[in-house]
């Protein structure tokens, strides 16, 4: 049996060279993949291009106390995402700087950025999109009208690398998630060349029921499993939790 | 000054429009005020890959927040018999195949039933597409609750849409502070008013011609 | 709570028109929807179009135990499928009859019909495929370069209904698989207009795990069990693998 | 006339292509052969939604036949450690995606690795289309395994594909009862002949030019 375990997330994002494409989740910080997002900072690759659904500052948090998508903005060309920033407080103020400085933004809805992955993974040359048509995302694309409705060509998503978060993976690869960790992780494990996952466990081959597998060994390249009660770790985001709910501002905008 | 509804009391109508067995997505801020409102038997979905969950957790019992369940708004919610999880792919098929009813909010509807509501500005970075694009175009039902004019007056229903649009002739209908309005393919009907609420005060607060129902009526909840 | 659990698979299939589309899975007998195959066949509903991965006609038993999609032939108009009968019995020979008289067969790979499916689901217009360059598949259809790669322009697929082949459902319509009962089914069920899922089990809301759900209730109308011992039963398959295993010609086909 | 290698040997040989961690798709006929053969740690794929599954059951094992585990050439399989049950748009963006390596029957392989196996003549009810279209263009390595000459003597190995195609430019390695050839972009290459068997003799068998590799060898296994 190939050893797709890594003991170091290091490691684990050592072959990332200058330039390549990373997609990666992020919907709250619970569905981030905050060791391997470490990781990548200490290598410093530079020129890289993310692709996330959402890229959010973490409010009143350390970057020791969580790794989020932000810390990356010094190393990227080009970011393609459909949330930059939250609304309450000036979308995407932070980022402007390195806008100023040449960061490339490329914007997509939610729904788009999914199905551009599902394109990569099933190796189709371009979809027909129906939304965007009279928005800003049309911009400089081609449309289409068929069968009286109107499309955008959209292009397919094949990232270099595929970061996810896992809740257990066995040792062949074959994922399963938790709550919101999954995400759009399983399609972005389908269409990226590399896929890493990092994991609450790691368990023994046969401790997955085959039906309830969601990515699929396959798709899975490295594993690294959460240090108990670190970066990133459920023990660490409960601990955070109660943190956030002491802070006024943040409490009405997570519980209103 | 006549008085205009309460936030809430939008809300409220606009709960009116759902019944048991649909499927809902609620948009941040106002239509996420109609979640207390809704009808039993109304199933809500998130983007991020929920159905069928429970109640919010709300400011006062924090401990019952479980990082592994938060939704599209960044709230906690709870777990629900009968709750699926499920990845974007799927949650974006529910959204795009015309399954769902979305409430969302509005910076501006033109009278055709074009909507902008991510971005007031000319300014990207000033907005967030994330999955109100996909909903608007692919939800079998859009309502659009928001107030009749903005902050200093300027009507909010226009002949056209001068903020940034979201998508093109997908509103069904708007609930307002006001009115209850629906897009007709004839045009805007003006279907409820506001109690104390004549058609002709409404019609001074909105750009293009309202077509005034045969049966108008106050709002009702 | 709405009740989509019907009590006879008549009453679940008694609004079908004429000129209706249906998909549904089919790979070896195991998938079929024998109980809403029967049901239609009962109801004559004509001008149908019938989307399949594969249509094989049934060796050695009779229509009373197996219900199998042949039996809609007199019942088509077009039949889009990938495998049409087996290689080893000179292929599509059981419906030549058929397509003398009139049927229209749209021939299809497996993975294209799979995302064609997947476009109707999530609104596209169209998709550029990788796959029939330079073959039958291509005949009629625009061809376009992109990125220097040849593809195909190929159409969504919506489906007025999908007859789906569960293994248990909760009465909010999520449904759970076993083995090959999954095949194309949950994507049927995304694309089609109405779901109509036969299973071995009717649960109460909450006996199955969120995180374990394969086809969400949403995507589901319509809920018809399966009766025990009947028609397409587990018990019924059983009896019937070894009816088969004691006709030599079939073991050959099968266990070679 | 001299011998040819018993079908078993072809299997044989091409099970060789393989190993540990690779994951294979082996089609109906001749590559199915190669599954005894497999070494330790290949996980094998079936287009109808499985992954890493354990023997087929053969025919003296029926009691051992679950009708829920069933292959895409219809064969009973049985569950292994580690094996994963998935739709078949899972299914096929494993195959679309360039994660496996197929072994492939073949009724003609062109000198620029065209591919015709699904189809002997020109009505298309004759043949199946399947999944093998989607290997062939998808797959990370297509290997053939054929017969080298048709039943009466012509080569299958060709100039242009005469039988309907299965996909273009997509061969990579052919094995056959004679030979095992890699297509090259100078064309193909024969790398080792069947014990007894000259290049000039095979080339005899074969319509197109083939280039002889300098370290010609016996096919071994």
């Amino acid at each position: 049996m190939i050893n797709k375990v890594f003991d170091s997330f290091d490691e684990a994002v050592a072959d990332i060279p200058d330039g390549a494409s990373i997609a990666t989740g992020c919907w709250g910080t619970t569905s981030l993949s905050q060791n391997l997002i470490a990781a990548l900072k200490r290598k410093g690759a530079k020129d890289l291009t993310l692709i996330v659904h959402n890229i959010i500052p973490t409010l009143f948090f350390t970057e020791d106390e969580v790794a989020n998508l932000p810390v990356l903005l010094p190393q990227l060309k080009k970011l393609i995402a459909g949330v930059v920033g939250l609304q309450v407080l000036g979308a995407g103020a932070f980022i402007k700087e390195y806008v100023e400085m040449g960061l490339e933004v490329e914007f997509t809805s939610h729904g788009t950025l999914a199905s551009r992955l599902y394109a990569g993974a099933a190796g189709l040359g371009g979809i027909y999109n129906p939304v965007g048509v009279g928005t800003i995302l049309e911009e400089g694309k081609e449309k289409r009208v068929i069968d009286g409705k109107e499309y955008i060509l959209e292009m397919p998503i094949r990232p270099d690398y595929a970061f996810i978060r896992g809740h257990k993976a066995d040792k062949l690869g074959n994922v399963v998630y938790w709550g919101v960790y999954r995400e759009d992780h399983p399609v972005m494990a389908m269409a990226a060349k590399v896929t890493i996952t990092e994991v609450d466990e790691i368990v023994e081959v046969g401790e997955i029921d085959p039906e309830h597998v969601v990515t699929q060994g396959i798709f899975v390249d490295r594993i690294v499993k959460v240090p108990e009660g670190g970066l990133g770790s459920p023990q660490r985001a409960k601990e955070l939790l109660f943190k956030v709910a002491e802070i006024d501002i943040v409490r009405q905008i997570l519980f209103k | 000054m006549k008085q205009r509804l309460e936030r809430e009391v939008i809300a409220m109508r606009a709960a009116k429009e759902l019944m048991d067995g649909d499927y809902v997505n609620l948009g941040i801020g106002l239509p996420n005020l109609c979640a207390l409102h809704i009808p039993e038997g109304v199933i809500f979905h998130s983007e991020n890959g929920a159905l069928g969950y429970g109640p919010l957790v709300m400011q006062d019992e924090v401990e019952k927040a479980d990082q592994h369940y938060v939704d599209a708004g960044a709230r906690y919610f709870t777990p629900a018999p009968g709750m699926a999880i499920f990845d974007l792919v799927i949650s974006f098929a529910m959204i795009r195949s015309g399954r769902l009813i979305t409430i969302l909010g509005g910076f501006q509807v033109s009278e055709k039933g074009d909507l902008a509501n991510w971005n007031t500005g000319e300014d990207p970075l000033g907005g967030t597409i994330g999955g109100g694009m996909d909903l608007a175009v692919g939800a079998k039902r859009v309502i659009i609750t928001m107030e009749h004019t903005t902050k200093d007056g300027k009507p909010k229903i226009v002949k056209r849409c001068t903020a940034p649009l979201t998508a093109r002739k997908c509103v069904d209908l708007v609930i307002t502070d006001l009115a209850v309005i629906e897009v007709t393919p004839e045009g805007l009907l003006l279907k409820e008013v506001a109690p104390g609420w004549s058609a002709a005060e409404v019609q001074a607060l909105t750009e293009p011609r309202l077509i005034v129902a045969r049966d108008l009526k106050e709002i009702e909840l």
